[in-house]
């Protein structure tokens, strides 16, 4: 799960790694109470999960109070690539020299963690990676050991700095692999670190926490359903333990497994349809599952068909049948089914009516006439 | 022959009592693997039908192991079946935690065990072994070795396979995770010096640049004829397709540069699922 | 250092390992609220760094409040081993159906922590591994990797316990392992772990930390000196950073380096005398260093001649011989000097009538004559 | 010859520019010793005199670090030389906790890199390099090896050695820590390989049971001749002596128990100091 931005740095408080002074705020009235610690001018950010919110407006400077409540007022009313804004972050702004940029990601090639660091910060980091490699340094952490001191000092160093700026630039790398580890973190950057008259402060933060790792990251479990990150759709399906993500078409899919969800969707893609979604139920799905799976594509706007793909392995096919009988969506289902109990599966919905198919690419063929 | 088990291999089940572990267990048992013992702490000196339950991994003689365990305890139950140098072991578990993979593939790799998973369906050496939680009737003894991401998608692609009379050495899931064990290149490598191996079918999909690299490997090293299928063209960027693994980040991982990468060293990829068995019959 | 068994046990129940429930009390008027929490009968046990309380009197079964209030008087008034008791551990007494022992040590041949496990417990560990070493399970650990849960399944396993009885066991041996790698123990023990109606309970508790982790093990330091581990003239030397122990001969030794001053020791023994201590001022000693080595041996009584033994390599002997000159004890000094500036020392030393040595058994002989 | 370092060795000194470090290493500088640099984070881009300053081990070519930093930072620096591959690598410090040294003396081991110490006066090949803080003005080249679990003790039988014309090969210092790098075997091991060594002096003291297992391997691997001291045989038990390591425990790490081993093999060991020169003369 991501973090928002205040988050992050509030963690960064925790570590000791410098940031500029700010607080969030949900509401215009609470700005004041801010501006009265923090003086003016101020910088206002928009608290949202995607990226390009400076284009998008969600970033002003103020210089007066009034300033910064009427931009506060606008932002908070704002919508950035379909999120609204709901919170803001409120900060000093501060008197940047430079900018760098440090994180660590996990490499799956190398099965490590890495370290990425450049003097190119502020602007994007997979950019930067594209044109100029050089420009940054990677480095990989063994799994078992983790981060070690000399590892940051070696990086500051090569980033060209000496003396104290060196140091507090190595603990600032040493401190966020910290978090990395300790918070099982899948990304953390900073992007950028300023280089300030009062030395390094962390102008904006990015972390991403591992999904799988919240049975122990118990202080992100309660974040999990307010984050921004998911549609209110796709909340519902992981609620119902399904994995659902939204698309902008009008054939809905359902398939057991997410390569032959994935397939199907290239399918119906292949003969001309649009995808209205990815669905995939899971091996093994229930009745119950395959339900819950049609009640949340019923739920998304613009669904003209529904193409349901089951090879049956370890899934029962007679079982998703009982599942598509429990719930009548308004719009025609084209079901493709295959493999272990088919022929039960194949009399439970003929009796009611449904189209049935073996092939997959026949079934896609139909759902996309469907539509 | 096969890659990684046959019939000889003994196995160890790890979380054998649980739900999955016990359907697979007596699953894998009825094909005819061997499996010598379950394991499930707390639980030893039961027997579960005619499978032993054992409460440590050290109790029993085996070769390789399987693990069903909750994901909160596979990296300990990981770390049992290396520290016997049981290899492979196949991590079934899904939803395990990145630092947790990490640590446990490290560790396997200074023992020299092979680790498939986590998030895998396993693997079958059809006649053999099965070793996973694959639908073994589907598979049927032949030349083909595959290797895949994905589950029910192999699932699909042998089944055509079967009809198709293209029999496989072994077929093996490594997993749906962003981190892996034994992953395309080390799965390869096997197939590679397989002789029975006689052609090489690699299903991908999006995310990371795990078939890129491939793809340079087979270049490479790999001088059997190779055929692939690539999911999830459709899929819209920054969004998680099911798999842990399967998301575009900016312009990584998209299936357009892994189709064209295979292209490139001479690897058809098939448009739809269904084509796959035709492209290996145009190879061998 | 070594902590007293109330203190281990607070640590255990930090780390979730069942004890018997107890209270630690400093004089008896205190025992009245403690013994009104645990009702009757108690154990009451003296709080002391060294082994064999139990023969010495110093653990006591009380049924009735007089007898506790007896008891604790007799116990909190009593010397063990020359060290007097100033803490009780009061226990409800629990039903031992087995006592078994589990326990951490450093193994330094191999370099890496092990477990160490017998069903033989409540006896002297040693004598078991000298007797029977078949009846011990050891487990070495990697000191990378850490402890791990199934490590200990594997012992408790093979202790002979089964179902919840194991995985209780297997879990007890963890936390002890946890214990030790956090805490920076060089030995944990419980002995013995019994067996109850309740389930396993640890009875007694050995905790040492290591002393060269106290600057990080910040919990422990302000205990450092409360300890009972050394005698006051000890703790006098270790506050002054200089390594002593009191033996109980009549000839004070004084020399650099632990090696040199324990052949020091040696070669007056071996010449019939008896060293009344062991000093080592370190290599490269100053001045102060020296006299404050001179005013150490000057605190302990009987003491009747004083071998000083320096080699000179980092160390300068004219520095060392303005120490001696900085304290004059009340009996005879013999000194032998070597190496670095010994020309310089040998000047200082004679001008003030010190008689000075070359050989160390010719001074060793000296002193032992001396007394 | 010698052991581990000679003339050749590039030298790097981590925890140049403390009180210890500097001294120590203007004195093996002047000795001879090939110091290529010194690391002290934070201070790099100083000369010391004309050792020049660096803030990362990395910035200088050395096969070989000595380390002076204070007993928190060795983990770190002990870490930052091995994953450079220097080696050996000596551990001056003392008070290192020992869960430092034993995570330091495993990952080197994986490492194939030589730790010496920690808590160690460190190594000197007389006439070649000084590693350390020994005295060299005692020293004298010549064909006896000397391994020794004391510093000042050493310079005094060293100094008889000397005296009596006996030169050394290389003289180390093992360390007085119970957890040590080079213990008594593998250095032992390193003194049989080398060839101008022609007979090894070997100074124990209480504690642990090194002595009595360099006993037995003396017996099975060493065919040159072999002389002890142990100091410590007036010892209390429970009580450390000076060296952590230094400490009696029950009925284990006597000097009785280890002079009786080394007796048992044939290593006679010195009553005295001053008499080992005169036992060395006995087997030559």
């Amino acid at each position: 799960m991501k973090l928002m931005e205040y988050e992050a740095k509030d963690i960064f408080v925790q570590y000791d790694i410098p940031t500029s002074t700010g607080y969030m705020v949900e509401n215009v009235e609470n700005l004041k109470a801010v501006l009265y610690k923090l003086g003016l001018p101020v910088i206002l950010k928009a608290q949202v999960l995607v990226g390009g919110r400076g284009k998008a407006g969600g970033i002003k400077f103020a210089k007066t109070e009034d300033e910064a409540m009427e931009m506060a007022n606008k932002i908070l009313n704002m919508e950035i690539k379909g999120l609204p804004v709901k919170k803001l972050l409120v900060c000093t702004p501060s008197e940047i020299q430079k900018e760098l940029y440090v994180g660590f990601v996990i490499d799956r090639n190398k099965k490590k963690m890495t370290l990425l660091a450049s003097t190119e910060g502020g602007v994007d980091i997979e950019q930067v990676a594209a044109t100029s490699p050089e420009k940054i340094q990677r480095v990989l952490i063994d799994p078992i050991i983790g981060i070690q001191e000399f590892q940051c000092r070696n990086v500051a160093s090569k980033m060209g700095y000496k003396g104290k700026e060196m140091l507090s630039l190595a603990t600032i790398i040493y401190k966020l692999g910290q978090i990395m580890q300790d918070k099982d973190a899948e990304l953390i950057e900073i992007n950028p670190l300023a280089i300030t008259p009062n030395g390094f402060e962390a102008l904006d933060a990015k972390l991403v926490i591992d999904d799988n790792s919240l049975f122990r990251q118990t202080e992100f479990k309660e974040d999990f359903k307010d984050s921004q990150e998911y549609t209110p759709i796709e909340i519902k399906a992981m609620e119902a333990g399904l994995a659902y993500v939204e698309l902008d078409g009008d054939v809905g899919i359902i398939g057991c497994g997410a390569g032959l969800v994935m397939a199907s969707l290239d399918v119906v893609n292949h003969y001309g349809g649009k995808p209205a979604n990815f669905l995939d139920i899971g091996g093994g799905a229930s009745a119950e599952n395959m339900k819950k799976a049609l009640e949340i594509i019923n739920l998304k706007k613009g669904v003209k068909s529904i193409f349901i793909n089951i090879f049956g392995g370890i899934t029962k096919c007679d079982e998703i049948a009982r599942g598509i009988l429990e719930f009548d969506p308004s719009v025609p289902v084209y079901v493709r089914m295959m493999g272990t109990n088919e022929k039960e599966a194949r009399k439970i919905l003929n009796e009611k009516g449904y189209e049935l198919y073996q092939s997959m690419q026949e079934a896609a063929k139909a759902a996309v006439k469907g539509v | 022959m096969a890659i990684l088990v046959d019939e000889k291999t003994r196995i160890v089940v790890q979380g054998a009592t649980g739900r999955q572990g016990q359907f697979h267990s007596n699953r894998m048992k009825l094909y005819g693997s061997k499996i010598v013992g379950g394991v499930t702490p707390g639980k030893g000196g039961q027997m579960m039908g005619d499978i032993p339950i054992y409460d440590t991994v050290e109790e029993v003689e085996a070769d390789a192991s399987i693990i069903f365990v909750p994901s909160r305890f596979m990296k300990d139950a990981a770390l049992e079946a290396i520290s016997l140098g049981l290899s492979p072991v196949v991590c079934i578990t899904e939803h395990v935690p990145v630092q947790d993979a990490m640590f446990i593939i490290e560790h396997a790799k200074e023992q020299e065990v092979d680790i498939v998973g986590p998030n895998t369906p396993g693997l079958i050496s059809p006649g053999k072994a099965l070793l996973g939680i694959l639908p073994p009737h589907i598979f049927k003894e032949g030349p083909i070795g595959l290797l895949s991401r994905s589950g029910t998608l192999t699932y699909e692609i042998i089944d055509e396979m079967t009809r198709n009379d293209l029999g496989q050495t072994t077929a093996l899931g490594i997993g749906g995770d962003p981190v892996i064990g034994m992953d395309f290149i080390s799965t390869l490598e096997r197939f590679e010096q397989d002789k029975d191996t006689k052609a090489i079918v690699m299903i991908g999909e999006i995310g990371g640049n795990a078939e890129e690299l491939a793809a340079e490997y087979i270049k490479e090293y790999i001088t059997k004829p190779v055929v692939s299928y690539i999911a999830g063209k459709t899929a819209p960027p920054g969004k998680r397709m099911g798999h842990a693994g399967a998301v575009i980040s900016g312009n990584t991982g998209t299936a357009e540069s892994k189709i064209k990468a295979l292209n490139a060293v001479g690897v058809p990829v098939a448009t739809m699922p269904h084509e796959v068995p035709q492209l290996l019959k145009d190879l061998l």
